[in-house]
């Protein structure tokens, strides 16, 4: 057991958090929102150039065979520095999405160059009466002819209005919220009858409501096996959920660091604020969440980096009482969906009350658009509100949990 | 001990109803339904002119000033209708704050040149209290007036800054506190007066808030030029006049009345939400919490009733009235976030109405209201005496800590 | 709209809790618990003396009419004190169930007895696979010749050992869980093959878990109407669920009180406790919880009050939108319901922060037998477990929730 | 970075999880799964004597002492499975605290002298510590210890007292903390002493919980006599000796093995409470809050793993210790209370078992320990310095306030 860093990913970090502060201090934020789509070509640009969006995809598709724990590194550094961009919608579920469910050709025609930063793309999941359920999918798709009909309306799609290509999710058989018959196409904006409506978000992003009106699309835009969507979009889903919750726990320790920093410097009643021993207990307990969700990100991160592992080599279920070989994978997914859901709920319920003591503890100035800190309560709001807030995932581990214990390490 | 109102106050309740249903507009009624707590200066004087033609402009004055002489059932009642029905609150800073100051310490001439303004609602006052290093420790504030004579007689000078300042980009007043003397303890040499937002070297520059919405300001001022008529009270004694205009404003900042205004609305959305087949009410992990917030603001309802209504009456109020600030802030926090993550992904829109015809309908209220109104509520358990502040004055006054 | 109490009540309370203070002094109370009931029967007649015992009944059985009101103050002071007595067992659940539900002659016979401390009875409801679903009744009573026999098992009936009558709880239609059906019995507890499991309770008293084995009872044995038990039942016991939220508000102010004079005296650091500003905040939470708790006890107590109201004279729901008159009576007993578990859940959660605070506040000394703190706690603890804990009347609330609002006064 | 164990760590696991399986007696583990803290001193020294026999009787110790020479993966998986198994855990006065201290401070002499009883079990100890007016503040310390000379030698006379001493009714020697000097600041003045429970002028007053256990005592000092060869260190720089073991004291505290097992007895007791045709599986609100516990305590396990497992290893862990015990103790208080309260109306019983057939079935777990144990725990957060110490501790020592 080993929580040291390797010195690749230190320097890692350190270039990323270097880059950022040059590159994008807060000071220049809120201008660099004004861009329509939240952020610039240039920045995009520089992603590409400094490999993050080839990071988490393998070698053969011009991918850097990144970690999760790398992605990880590359969130944390995000969420400190409240960067905007499309990774999350181009790199974390769309290009994740065809590495897991598209055919070779697809990949390979694909990945190149999301990761060369030629190719940005959106995933339309949600719907507007779907809630967090990613089987409660109403949008249909029908075969006719050599191709699709689609009907139906999506919600939220991140990043749609400046993506090149936007991944939708379908329902090719089965009831409104079943996981089987649900199929993914690859969807151009620009094509008739598409109607996207587009909004900012309240963190500074981009994102669309659409609505699907009689579309007719060909067979190759179909990405991937018919019907076969749920588990890979779920997948890759709960490995985004994750990298949401690095960007949390980077914004939860900035608050802190931020706070402390405050707390040094402010006085009131001809004391510095950190002297009042209510306020040291209370930054006490934001510092305890701060650890506590870190640890859980960590948790999640490990069981997705075992996942990835080559059939064989996987040993994560090795003292696991009573699990047969054939079920094996499958509750390894779900014990991977456990962790998921646990970091979900613990870092959504923390970062909350961390981003609300950040602003409490900065007084009339937490509440000032010229400060970080309500930017960051603004981002973790956000965060909770996709892929399913902290009840969402308390249910889920809830409904989970049933297992043997004492068998984790 | 009971716990209803006569009949003579239900008549009362009624007829206020009655009375914001035929007069409340419904653009204003709109804006007070979103949360919004600031309105443009044209809504307020509209709403307060229909209440100033009621009589009931200004209620809680004494009767000789233009107050509606009534019962503290009476004010209670009113308060919480108005609430209630979504109409706004009282103008707080010339109707509440200053008002009872200049009764209590103004001069003759003060009161008659300012109160009829307030009054009718003509003018319109922003207060100048906190600066950029005195927010809790109000009393360490140092904008600066000196004592001068010239040709046009006695003034003071004023030079410094205030910060945080609600309504000062709308008001035609400004009552604030300043220093006259720095010699001794912090709460002596401050002095209260009242200020022209008009003067010449009044500056003003709007802060804005990181959900986007402005509402207060840091107003500058270089040698303001304040004659001493406008000073209420004696010199170096304003921290007197402030402790009592302090007082008043912990009344009714429990905002139960509002309160229960946004759980109706958010009891309403959690029927208007869809969630596959069903709505929000079909989960119970969700109702939880808002039957947890109900009750808690039931709680806090009976208590102020019973700060209000028991032996005493609400002159006995003492520092149990911080209690009332502390919780009722905390509840109204409460309520809009659970509102805002009624939303699920409809939470992220910056946006009025979704595009899409099946797409969550949110009758009363609009997805971007809600969150702006969940973001921007943070403030209230920091103005007004922050809520560390009134735990401090709770444990010292009430506990004798 | 009034918060005061009258002089009577003012009187009243000052008297219970003097009587208390002598008699029942925190000092000896250890060695009382000693007797083999909890208390002695001294102070039993000593409290039938003081006209406890007959407060809550008409005048026509002797009783002294009180309200809900002088009930309230009464077990304000019982928790204060931490008094051990079957005054639950034998007027609140017992005397009121008969009150509610007998036939006049019963009544006449049995309510004057209580009154005079001449009668005690205890309540078998609870059994012990229902949870706190009051019915949740497996305990069958089948007609059979001029009478009826009973079987099954009842738990945790409070006091049965030193009552001369127990009212047994037995379903005599419907199924398992149905509230139509139930039916009460006056049972003799010395009678043949009736088996009582005597113990004591963490907080000091009595209770019996018993075994009703084929035993047969006369027609007489039945207490009011065949089948009709559920809503006397349902009214009664929120009736004491809100007497116990007394009992626990009373608790709560002594440990706040108590609290505060540790405070004020016990030193470390060269400072009384009470100067370090984070037990200040935390005190003053306590102070609040005892506020707001008391606030919904009274609100339950006068919602009871109201509801007593003899027909006609009830304006409780003259404010209500469109309740016609026909459903005037069921809605008023939901909105007493409601409150109730309002009352219960709400005082509940505070009441065991309080107690928990309460012991941490004093440190080791908090542990130990000889200080009233850890006491508290138990009967907190205790009261919880009793009617319902703060989770399952949370539920029930949440259940009965859906009502217009902006109705209540 | 990787969060698995090695197969030689596993191995090693296995090895320790089979060795208790094949010693710990079933009254032993039986006590241990009814959470209960304090043994009787058979019992400890039985299962001590499992471990020495086996050469684990003080792992942690070095080698030359009779240590086990283990990784520091070793020491964590070997206290992790003692806990899952539900074997005691260290007696912690002499093996764990004492002994490090005079191996660091004591001279060889007190080495031989008192290691070997330590090791072997045979010589139990308690720690001297607390005072009635010194809990939290431990260093404002008063029992007194007097050098004096007589005909036997050089020696201290103790008069005064020490309370809330744990085991002091079983144990054979106190080591503790005493005033020496009373002229400097209360941290000078203090010598550490070991003390033989045996001497004359020696009382031991039991205390009561107020949920009936005895395990705590007031031991009474009158004239008693230490040998000076007694003294641990120098005279009057006894607080240093104090300080290094209050470090040693922090490790463990998050005892994340014994609440996963209260944990699973919880999830088993969930399954075992039937309601109506269910159980309290059934019961979502309830399974909400296990779910949470669980949850946190995952959180809290993987936090104390990094910090034994991070850069630097457990030596670079400092202050950030205090928030294993802070978390720690909260969460065992937590899951005993969810038990406690799973037991519906069987809560209050404080008998064993439940007398009709078809009442509930504890399976592995009685309602009377079940209560006795939410009631016992509630000490955790005052022991072993109270968590207000811990979080000032960390305010000062990693935040820097």
């Amino acid at each position: 057991m080993n929580f040291t860093f390797s010195e690749e990913q230190n320097l890692f970090r350190d270039s990323i958090r270097r880059y950022l502060e040059e590159t994008y201090p807060f000071e220049n934020r809120a201008k660099t929102l004004q861009h329509p789509n939240g952020y610039s070509e240039e920045l995009w640009q520089s992603l590409a150039e400094l490999g993050w969006l080839a990071l988490p995809f393998a070698e053969e598709y011009d991918g850097l065979g990144g970690s999760a724990i790398d992605s990880m590194i590359v969130m944390e550094e995000i969420g400190r520095a409240l960067l905007v961009s499309p990774i999350l919608s181009t790199v974390l579920l769309s290009g994740q999405l065809i590495a897991n469910a598209g055919t070779e050709s697809q990949k390979y025609d694909l990945i190149p160059q999301i990761g060369a930063g030629k190719l940005k793309l959106a995933l339309a999941f949600a719907e507007p009466d779907a809630g967090y359920d990613l089987a409660q999918v109403a949008t249909s798709a029908t075969k006719e002819g050599n191709g699709y009909r689609l009907n139906g309306a999506k919600c939220v799609v991140f990043n749609a209005q400046s993506a090149d290509i936007i991944i939708v999710v379908a329902r090719t058989s089965g009831h409104a919220n079943a996981q089987e018959g649900l199929s993914l196409f690859l969807l151009d904006p620009t094509m008739d009858g598409l109607n996207l409506k587009n909004y900012r978000t309240h963190d500074g992003g981009c994102a669309s409501d659409i609505i699907l009106d009689d579309l007719f699309l060909p067979d190759k835009a179909l990405l991937g096996d018919i019907g076969m969507a749920y588990p890979h979009l779920q997948r890759v889903v709960d490995q985004a959920a994750v990298a949401l919750c690095a960007e949390a726990s980077g914004a939860m320790w900035a608050i802190c660091e931020q706070s402390g920093a405050y707390f040094k410097t402010r006085e009131q009643f001809g004391q510095n604020l950190g002297s009042f021993q209510a306020l040291q207990h209370r930054l006490v307990d934001v510092y305890m969440k701060c650890q506590l969700s870190q640890s859980l990100v960590y948790d999640a991160v490990c069981a997705l980096d075992d996942q990835d592992l080559p059939k064989g080599q996987n040993d994560f279920l090795k003292n696991a009482d009573g699990v047969t070989k054939t079920c094996a994978n499958k509750t390894l997914a779900q014990k991977v969906s456990q962790k998921v859901s646990a970091a979900k709920y613990h870092v959504g319920m923390d970062a909350r009350s961390v981003g609300q003591e950040g602003i409490q503890f900065h007084g009339g100035m937490g509440m000032m658009t010229e400060l970080p800190i309500g930017h960051y309560y603004k981002r973790i709001t956000m965060i909770n509100a996709t892929f399913g807030d902290p009840r969402y995932h308390l249910k889920r581990y809830r409904d989970l949990m049933y297992q043997p214990i004492n068998s984790a390490a | 001990m009971d716990m209803k109102f006569n009949a003579q106050a239900e008549e009362f309740r009624a007829k206020v109803r009655l009375f914001v249903q035929d007069n409340l507009p419904d653009d204003i009624r709109m804006k007070v339904s979103e949360e919004e707590m600031i309105l443009p200066r044209e809504m307020m004087q509209r709403w307060h002119h229909a209440l100033y033609k009621q009589g009931w402009g200004c209620p809680s004055w004494p009767k000789e000033h233009g107050g509606a002489g009534w019962s503290d059932e009476q004010h209670y009642l009113f308060e919480r209708e108005i609430a209630l029905c979504d109409a706004p609150r009282p103008i707080p800073y010339g109707v509440v704050m200053l008002a009872p100051c200049l009764i209590e310490y103004g001069s003759k001439a003060q009161q008659e040149k300012f109160l009829p303004g307030i009054l009718t609602g003509e003018q319109l006052w922003c207060q100048g209290f906190s600066e950029p290093n005195a927010g809790s420790d109000l009393a360490s504030l140092k904008c600066k007036a000196e004592l001068a004579t010239d040709d046009s007689g006695d003034h003071y000078v004023i030079n410094g800054s205030k910060t945080w300042t609600s309504d000062a980009h709308v008001a035609d007043w400004m009552f604030g506190l300043f220093r006259t003397d720095s010699s001794g303890r912090k709460q002596q040499g401050i002095t209260f007066l009242m200020i022209d937002m008009k003067s010449e070297g009044v500056t003003i520059s709007p802060l804005e808030n990181y959900e986007g919405t402005h509402e207060v300001n840091q107003v500058f001022f270089d040698n303001v030029r304040v004659p001493v008529d406008n000073r209420v009270g004696i010199e170096n004694e304003g921290w007197g006049v402030a402790k009592y205009l302090l007082g008043l404003e912990r009344f009714g900042t429990a905002e139960v009345g509002r309160s229960l205004a946004s759980l109706g609305r958010l009891k309403t959305l959690a029927q208007t939400v869809s969630v596959g087949s069903g709505s929000l009410l079909d989960d119970s992990d969700f109702m939880n919490e808002v039957a947890r917030a109900e009750i808690a603001l039931r709680a806090l309802e009976v208590t102020e009733q019973r700060f209000l209504f028991g032996p005493g009456g609400s002159q006995s109020m003492g520092a149990e009235a911080s209690m009332l600030k502390v919780r009722g802030t905390e509840i109204q926090q409460d309520i809009l976030e659970l509102a805002h993550q009624a939303l699920g992904y409809h939470a992220h829109a910056q946006i009025d109405v979704i595009s899409t015809e099946s797409a969550y309908n949110p009758a009363a209220i609009a997805p971007k209201a809600i969150a702006k109104a969940h973001y921007n509520f943070r403030k209230t358990s920091i103005y007004a005496g922050s809520n560390e502040i009134q735990k401090t004055i709770i444990a010292k006054a009430v506990l004798g800590l």
